[in-house]
């Protein structure tokens, strides 16, 4: 995949590009072209057709044209970085794959990594340096601030102060350092909406030192997951998801593992769980100290689940492993720190290090920053990459105390809230387009490299730091220098390059630290009836609100909900029915100094006398696509209480249409997900074939390859990241919420969720369904022109260009796998320019039917490469987009001719199942069984 | 005064006419035509119209139809681009029924409606008779006989004491049309 | 009973009776307002044409699940009208049922017009209409053919020979009278054209004798093929696999439908017109009894269907077969279901009664009722086997927008306006037809 | 009564018949050449440079690889780069005034507009490489362009051209050495014989998937 490149060349072709050059920008214009033919040809079908320009080189690339390829770089969410590696097609990056090298990612991603490239071609960034909202040449901010830095240089740097969000670049860093040599008296606040406060704090009381967990699930045999959604989200769940399911293999290999989760609102996590409590905050805390009760073998721990999970853990010291979630207070954590060391989970489950984004409490650091503002002791201030005028908590009233300092600079992908309050704003560029350095969760630190020059002019952060250290450079320069370190020139380069290829830098990653846990005593607050707490939480999609511009993430189903474009009020029935509300009622949480309306959503796994509300949302100054969506529960949070609060709840009047893509939960008793116990598994529990044996047609032969596809549904966690994944490489247009009400959303994969078992607290199970590729496929026979039909691989093609759009297919598709373009959906507002899209898969125009085709266009580049070379294809040489996307390898894919080849393998299970088997259409996509592992102590006792 | 078509007598009722053919045949004649607001009952026998040959012709364009209906899709699914739609056979005859039923009433059909026109001679815009008096009223409740001029026994003056013979409202001549 | 003609009527009467309505009388002011209204929707309707054509179908409701709506219920619903006339003219032909000669035409001017609107609903319907050429078989630069095994095709085929026989077997019939109007025309302009389509008929003998073998033979063609299109439209469903689709019992219950609904439209459309243009004396109480019986059999033919369905619903024991017969019953659209289940099973029970069989204002109203009755069942069956299908995740609904109604209103609309043209311009009763029966009767 | 019709107004009619179908039997012809597609065989577009095929290969036998280089691995053949053209044309013809473009170009750094002759519609997915590795001789698609002062195409480029050889590639095959061979293929065969390169079947070759995705 990822190949050496000579910088000083790629680097120069990118910039000269984006300087409306000719290499690139040509490049960039032949594919527009072409592109914006696409619709109109598709129309013509042989009709005239425009004459075509062909924009040659002027210096030739060494590229061949319409040859993608691979650049590793980094991706930093939150602090911590995740490796990715890039296909740029012609100078233009389109789609972000994980890079198998990185610890972060082993080739997998989250859907945010998948979004980011959308993010990079977003119209809606900010697109010049702006002072006082006017447009002001870049030398106009460099004289002024430099005059007055040079003034505050004289006062020792007294009153200016920087606020960035967690950052673990060591180049960074470094600059930082200069800066305050220079100015000994500046102060460097953080804050990050989505901070880790407790968990660094809980360190702090039980280890002495600020410390983070790093895990190791391949190590772990029984889990307890305390509100900690160690699957979705926080520093390494993509790894930890990979770990994990590693983890849950019932036969061959180490023992399948047992997951107990306690949490408010349904998690990731919380659905691979074998036991699952939801329990509203408190309750929980109050779970945790039956929990340790239990442990110590003392008496009053009379929750039976607690009890099954303390002997469980008992039975697996050294195996054992405890997570406590963020929302947890600080003692929560240090008591499960404690109870880990007793566990000796300690160096065994869990190793600590030292946090990558620093030891930092964005609260305290924030709260600082306010009341120096109001009192008027802030001279200058820089904002760095964060938007706390939007996210910073309400009781700080950012806003406000911003306006009291006099000289502001405001950095950022987005003229945003924080940036329209100051009097500079400068576009920053985005991590595809900057030279830069970032550490993983486990402190491994990588190169970040641009693929492409700021396509608006947007400066590196790492120069607006130069700005302020006084030391102007290019951004490569200070990142090869921190690393150059004393070495000499001739002997880093190597390293470098290697590094560049790599996408990670050897032996950076941090020595876990030893350290022992004390106990500090933690009192669970007592249960008050009738009380509501609101939980507040990161959106899976928007996170804390920087990706609410993103169309791709606005429409990615949420798991749970599977609700696009919005937020909600989720709460369980009871409590619904305790108010009165139905999901689509409006309600008023009142929490702290804020109060909201938000729509409810009832959702069957949820706590009681809880309220959950996702924070990211009712942006006013994201962008044209994420402007107005849902509701700003930033209202609700407050510095003492950032994620859980006592709220007042009432029914107000208002109803809300959400839009979501799954409008029936319950598997009505069809049995899509098969669902086996381990120890049957174990047993070999063989999930029967009903595919009709007799069929009418006399079998087709399949002379080359056979291509089929297993997706494991016991290793999907149901993250969503296949979904995002297809739509960025097949150029699926997002159709906007009010076409999701209408049922029109264009997903080639889409995540299924069902709920099995009782009411409340049922089961949740995930099911990925793309085309299932059926070889006595339904939707062909019906076909009129001949526009979907059978290739000699066996693959359900659909041809574009033949569509007359009779949707008779999708009629006939039982899984409704199919997809149409009602509208123009392709030139739709939020669509991507066309020089983001993969120029290898068609455009589809409007009238025409779409749908998983196993990225064909992926298998034709295999074919003529190994064509070329006169072999076959081998053995995971195709890898689609899904597959390569799943953190958990939930998706298998390959020849079913080669008897050797994994999906082979995989096939051949006892677990595997055809979906809908019965209807004899012979799917080339198959399931094999959730497999729950329950612990049946656990089950007596309950 | 040009050339003639024949000679026409104007007749109360269809029994009078086909009585007045009769006589006309049994007279001799056998270059006859009878013209009536709607088929008269008997009126073709007695004027020795032997069966059309239409039946036969519609076969002949039902079974033209079918053949080359069933043949079409056969010749474009197996023949000229075979394709594997949904795994069935190349020739999936079966399917291929509705169509060819189709294809075969199509072909009988137009072949009954072309070959009744042209055994009519029809369209025929211009024809002698529309110039005779009160013929518009053919087609509304009056009926004609029509003695030919190139009748081998036709012979203007016994034509008329023939037709005056058998009580018309009226006998007149019909001049041939250029 | 009643005799098909008093003896007072000769062949001149009958002619100039019928053939003034075309040639004599002066526009009335009712025609002239309904023309005005048809017209107002017909403009309506080509103008969301025009949108559908530019935007796409997103302006309808239809969706995945449900991506067939209104556009394919209007269009079954339309060819089930566009049954009645050449059943009557070629059907009660061949079985010799005089009566058939005073409704014959205008039911065959009806399916025509039904026909050929319900031929442009699947065009409006594709993504990409301008391609609907693609499903007819011609060599293009392509290489490419139409697919032979789906349903869609054989619509093609079945719908476009059924238009051109019904338009055949219309035209041949219209020929002789054709001659009349040419014969009877003041004005030069229309004795030419009429004279133009009279083809220059004389009513010779043995002309009448051809004329009568082909138009026998049509009848014998029409036959076969008024069973053959709804049956072949009835497997666009059947031989899909979804459930509520996937059943045999179609062709049969389809036609039946047809029949119901298109007998119903000839009562809408007879009885104002014998009123308005004082036709009682053709279109006889005795006319619209018989057509009632017929509607009250093929009623019993389409209640056998709905029972059938239930009963092989249950009987299969196929769960997703089982699940949307129980679903039609109580699920999202059931008001739909048992709408129509009253409009055509329970109310038209009443045409047991020879008093409602005869009762002007009874067969009008119940003609109305069946025809939204049977537009539901279409409905229904389009919809909810889509709505809700095998895989609960994807279920979803389908809810009509504006255009949805507004099209299928301006579709009517035409449909009138075209009838409305054609009583001015044709003789609606057959007229020499009509001249044989007073033939026959005083004979 | 009188004739409807007078014999002028019955010849008219004939004659308005016989015009009609001869109107629709022209327009069905216009319309199966204007699917034909448009672009006219013979004339070639305007390009800023009148470049010569018949000079560059002809006379001066210069290897089609050298400017197209990407022919043998990409879907692409390429365009040569102002540079490429420079390599002779800094020594060449260096006023001549038909180059002035070329010069402006590589001055200014921006780049040529060539006009696209062979423009397939962009649901077309068509790949250089693989042909050539296959043994179809540029001459196969492109005609003699040695023999073309100005290149112009020679192929229909529409799917029933393309699948005329998809169906039965053979003896559109040559050895892999005379791949930039303009002599025609039947003579390269006669000389050298078949290629000896492996086919995908021929449902391979005519699947859909093959050329549209």
């Amino acid at each position: 995949m990822s190949e050496p490149i000579r910088l000083w060349r790629s680097l120069d072709e990118l910039e000269a590009g984006l300087a409306g050059g000719p290499s690139a920008f040509s490049a960039a214009r032949r594919d527009f072209l072409k592109l914006a033919a696409a619709a109109a040809a598709l129309a013509g079908a042989g009709c005239s057709r425009p004459v075509e320009e062909i924009v040659p080189y002027v210096h030739p690339t060494g590229s061949a044209p319409g040859v993608p390829r691979y650049f590793a770089t980094a991706m930093t969410l939150e602090g911590c970085a995740s490796g990715v590696l890039v296909e740029s097609n012609m100078g233009r990056p389109t789609k972000v794959e994980g890079n198998p090298a990185h610890p972060a990612s082993l080739g997998a991603t989250d859907v945010q990594a998948q979004a980011s490239v959308l993010q990079l071609w977003d119209p809606d960034r900010s697109g010049a340096i702006r002072h006082r909202g006017a447009i002001a040449p870049r030398a106009e901010l460099e004289a002024e601030w430099h005059d007055a830095l040079a003034a505050l240089e004289a006062r020792g740097g007294e009153g200016l102060r920087i606020l960035t969000g967690y950052t673990s670049s060591p180049t960074f860093a470094a600059q930082m350092d200069a800066v305050l040599k220079r100015f000994p008296a500046a102060r460097w606040h953080r804050w990050e909406a989505l901070h880790r406060d407790n968990s660094l704090e809980g360190a702090r009381l039980a280890l002495g030192r600020a410390l983070a967990p790093v895990y190791r699930f391949d190590a772990a045999d029984v889990v307890v997951a305390l509100d900690a959604d160690f699957l979705g989200e926080g520093p390494g769940h993509v790894r930890y998801a990979r770990d994990f399911a590693g983890r849950r293999k019932p036969r061959g290999g180490a023992p399948m593992n047992r997951l107990y989760a306690v949490e408010t609102a349904p998690t990731l996590a919380g659905a691979m769980a074998d036991h699952r409590a939801a329990l509203s905050p408190p309750a929980l805390l109050r779970w945790l100290g039956q929990l340790d009760t239990a442990l110590r073998g003392e008496p009053g721990a009379e929750l039976p689940l607690a009890r099954a999970a303390a002997r469980d853990l008992q039975a697996h010291r050294g195996r054992a492993l405890v997570l406590a979630g963020e929302s947890l207070p600080p003692e929560a954590h240090a008591l499960v720190h404690r109870i880990n060391a007793e566990l000796g989970a300690a160096g065994s489950t869990v190793a600590y290090v030292e946090p990558v984004a620093g030891d930092v409490h964005c609260a305290a650091s924030l709260r600082e920053l306010v009341s120096d503002l109001g009192a008027g002791r802030v001279e200058a201030l820089v904002m760095l990459g964060v938007n706390p005028a939007y996210d910073a908590p309400a009781d700080a009233d950012f806003a406000a105390a911003l306006r009291r300092a006099p000289r502001t600079l405001h950095q950022g992908l987005y003229d945003d809230e924080t940036a329209a309050l100051c009097a500079w704003h400068v576009p920053e560029a985005h991590y595809l387009e900057d030279w830069s350095d970032a550490r993983a969760f486990d402190g491994t630190a990588s190169v970040v490299q641009p693929l492409i020059a700021p396509l608006h002019g947007a400066l590196s952060r790492h120069e607006v730091m130069a700005l302020l250290a006084g030391t102007p450079g290019r951004p490569r320069d200070f990142v090869r220098a921190q690393w150059r370190g004393r070495k000499a020139e001739a002997d880093f380069e190597d390293s470098w390059r290697a590094a560049l290829r790599e996408g990670v830098i050897p032996g950076t990653a941090f020595r876990p630290v030893s350290a022992t846990a004390r106990r500090v005593d933690f009192t669970p607050p007592p249960a008050v009836t009738g009380a509501w707490t609101v939980r507040l939480r990161a959106d899976p999609s928007v996170r804390d609100g920087t990706f609410a511009n993103n169309a791709w993430l606005q429409e990615l189903p949420k798991p749970h909900s599977k609700l696009t474009w919005d937020n909600a009020a989720f709460m369980s029935a009871e409590s619904a029915a305790k108010l009165g509300v139905r999901t689509g009622d409006t309600i008023e949480v009142a929490s702290g100094p804020g109060r909201v309306e938000a729509p409810v959503w009832i959702l069957p796994d949820h706590a009681d006398g809880a309220v959950t509300m996702a924070l990211g949302f009712g942006r006013s100054r994201a962008g044209r696509v994420g402007n107005g969506v849902g509701v700003d529960a930033y209202a609700l949070r407050t510095f003492a209480a950032p994620w859980a609060a006592g709220a007042a709840v009432r029914k107000v009047a208002g109803r809300h249409v959400f839009a979501t893509t799954q409008n029936h939960d319950r598997m009505e008793g069809r049995e899509p997900v098969r669902v086996v116990r381990a120890d049957e598994a174990a047993r070999g529990a063989r999930i029967p074939d009903e595919t009709p044996k007799e069929s009418l047609y006399p079998p087709w032969t399949y002379d080359s390859y056979r291509w089929g596809m297993v997706i494991d549904l016991n290793a999907c966690i149901g993250c969503n990241a296949c979904t995002i994944a297809c739509q960025a490489e097949n150029n699926i247009p997002t159709v906007g919420a009010e076409q999701v009400r209408r049922g029109r959303e264009m997903h080639w994969i889409r995540v299924d969720r069902y709920y099995e078992g009782p009411a409340k607290d049922p089961r949740t199970y995930f099911q990925p369904v793309p085309c299932m590729q059926c070889e006595d496929a339904p939707c062909e026979a019906v076909c009129p022109v001949g526009a979907t039909v059978h290739d000699s691989e066996g693959i359900n093609v659909q041809v574009y260009n033949r569509c007359v759009g009779t949707r008779f297919c999708s009629n006939n598709c039982p899984y409704k796998v199919r997809r149409f373009n009602f509208l123009h959906f392709a030139a739709g507002p939020a669509e991507p320019p066309l020089e983001a899209r993969n120029p290898e898969v068609t455009v589809r125009m409007r009238g025409v039917m779409e749908k998983c085709n196993y990225c064909l266009q992926r298998i034709t580049r295999a074919r003529l490469e190994t064509d070329r070379e006169g072999r076959r294809i081998a053995d995971g040489e195709v890898v689609t987009a899904c597959q390569a996307a799943c953190p958990t390898r939930a998706i298998t894919f390959g020849d079913l001719a080669d008897p050797e080849s994994a999906v082979s393998a995989a096939a051949r299970s006892p677990l595997d199942y055809a979906l809908l088997a019965e209807l004899n259409t012979r799917p080339r996509t198959t399931y094999l069984a959730r497999v729950v592992n329950p612990n049946p102590d656990a089950q007596r006792e309950a | 005064m040009s050339a003639l078509h024949g000679l026409m007598a104007e007749i109360r009722g269809p029994e009078a006419l086909v009585e007045a053919v009769r006589r006309a045949r049994a007279a001799g004649y056998r270059r006859i035509d009878a013209y009536s607001p709607f088929p008269v009952e008997g009126l073709a026998d007695a004027i020795g119209f032997s069966g059309s040959r239409i039946p036969l012709a519609t076969l002949m364009g039902g079974i033209a139809g079918g053949l080359g209906g069933f043949f079409l899709q056969w010749y474009s699914a197996v023949v000229s681009y075979p394709v594997n739609v949904g795994g069935r056979p190349l020739d999936s005859w079966p399917e291929f029924i509705p169509v060819t039923f189709e294809t075969t009433v199509l072909g009988a059909a137009v072949t009954a409606v072309i070959a009744m026109l042209a055994a009519n001679g029809l369209p025929r815009l211009r024809h002698p008779v529309f110039d005779a008096p009160h013929f518009d009223h053919a087609t509304r409740n009056r009926f004609f006989l029509c003695i030919l001029a190139d009748d081998e026994r036709f012979e203007a003056a016994s034509a008329r004491r023939f037709l005056e013979a058998i009580e018309p409202i009226r006998v007149v001549e019909v001049p041939a049309c250029e | 009973m009643a005799e098909l003609l008093s003896p007072r009527w000769g062949y001149a009467s009958i002619t100039d009776k019928i053939s003034d309505i075309v040639l004599r009388r002066p526009v009335h002011w009712i025609w002239g307002a309904g023309f005005a209204v048809a017209g107002a929707l017909s403009v309506a309707f080509f103008g969301l044409m025009g949108w559908l054509f530019l935007a796409g179908v997103g302006i309808w409701g239809v969706n995945i699940p449900t991506a067939w709506g209104f556009a394919i219920g209007n269009f079954v619903w339309w060819i089930g009208i566009g049954h009645a006339g050449t059943f009557i003219s070629a059907f009660l032909l061949l079985l010799r049922q005089k009566w058939r000669n005073s409704i014959n035409r205008f039911a065959e001017a009806m399916t025509l017009f039904a026909a050929g609107i319900a031929g442009l609903w699947p065009i409006l319907h594709l993504g990409r209409p301008w391609f609907a050429y693609w499903l007819t078989p011609y060599p293009d630069v392509m290489n490419v053919w139409p697919q032979w095994r789906s349903p869609l095709v054989w619509d093609i085929f079945a719908i476009s020979t059924y238009l051109l026989v019904s338009l055949l077997f219309w035209y041949v019939g219209l020929i002789p009278d054709l001659a009349t109007l040419r014969d009877r025309a003041e004005s030069r302009a229309k004795r030419v054209a009429y004279g133009l389509f009279a083809l220059g008929w004389r009513g010779e003998a043995r002309h009448w004798a051809r004329f009568e073998s082909a138009y026998l033979l049509l009848a014998g063609l029409a036959a076969p093929l008024v069973i053959s299109v709804h049956s072949v439209v009835s497997l666009d469903f059947a031989i899909g696999n979804t459930p509520g689709y996937h059943s045999t019992i179609f062709p049969p219950y389809f036609v039946a439908g047809a029949l119901f609904s298109g007998f119903a439209m000839v009562l809408v459309l007879a009885i104002p017109m014998r009123k308005f243009f004082r036709l009682e004396a053709f279109i006889t109480l005795r006319h619209l009894d018989n057509a009632a019986k017929i509607m009250l059999a093929t009623e019993l033919i389409l209640a056998y269907g709905y029972l059938a369905e239930v009963f092989t619903g249950f009987y299969s024991g196929d769960r997703y077969e089982v699940a949307i017969t129980v679903n039609r019953m109580v699920g999202p659209y059931a008001p739909v279901y048992w709408t129509l289940i009253v409009l055509n099973v329970v109310l038209p029970q009443v045409l047991w009664f020879r008093r409602a069989r005869r009762s002007i204002p009874v067969l009008f109203t119940l003609g109305i009722l069946v025809n939204i009755g049977m537009w539901m069942e279409r409905f229904m069956i389009v919809v909810t086997g889509l709505a809700q299908d095998f895989l609960p995740s994807s279920w979803g609904l389908f809810i009509p927008t504006w255009v949805d109604w507004t099209m299928l209103a301006g579709s009517i609309g035409l449909f009138a306006l075209l009838f409305l043209l054609f009583l001015r311009a044709l003789p609606a009763i057959s007229i020499f037809e009509m001249r044989e029966i007073a033939a026959e009767e005083s004979a | 009564m009188a004739q409807v019709f007078t014999p002028g107004a019955v010849l008219a009619l004939k004659l308005a018949l016989l015009g009609g179908l001869g109107v629709l039997a022209a327009g069905s012809v216009a319309a199966y050449h204007y699917l034909q597609g448009p672009e006219t065989l013979a004339e070639a577009p305007r390009q800023p440079i009148p470049f010569s095929h018949k000079h560059h290969v002809g006379d001066d036998g210069i290897d089609c690889r050298y400017c197209h280089d990407g022919v043998e691995v990409a879907a692409f053949a390429g365009i040569p780069s102002t540079q490429v053209c420079m390599t002779c044309h800094s020594q060449l013809f260096t006023d001549a005034p038909v180059l002035e473009p070329l010069r402006e170009s590589a001055a200014r750094g921006k780049p040529l507009r060539w006009a696209r002759v062979h423009d397939l519609p962009d649901f077309v997915y068509f790949d250089h490489g693989i042909h050539v590795k296959k043994g179809v001789g540029c001459v196969e698609c492109h005609g003699r362009v040695d023999r073309m002062p100005v290149v112009r195409r020679v192929a229909s480029l529409e799917m029933q051209w393309c699948l005329e050889c998809h169906r039965n590639p053979e003896p559109h095959l040559r050895p892999a050495r005379f791949e930039f061979d303009m002599r025609p293929t039947a003579e390269i065969r006669a000389l050298a014989g078949a290629p000896k390169t492996t086919l995908a079947s021929t449902r391979r070759l005519t699947d859909c998937s093959t050329c549209h995705r």
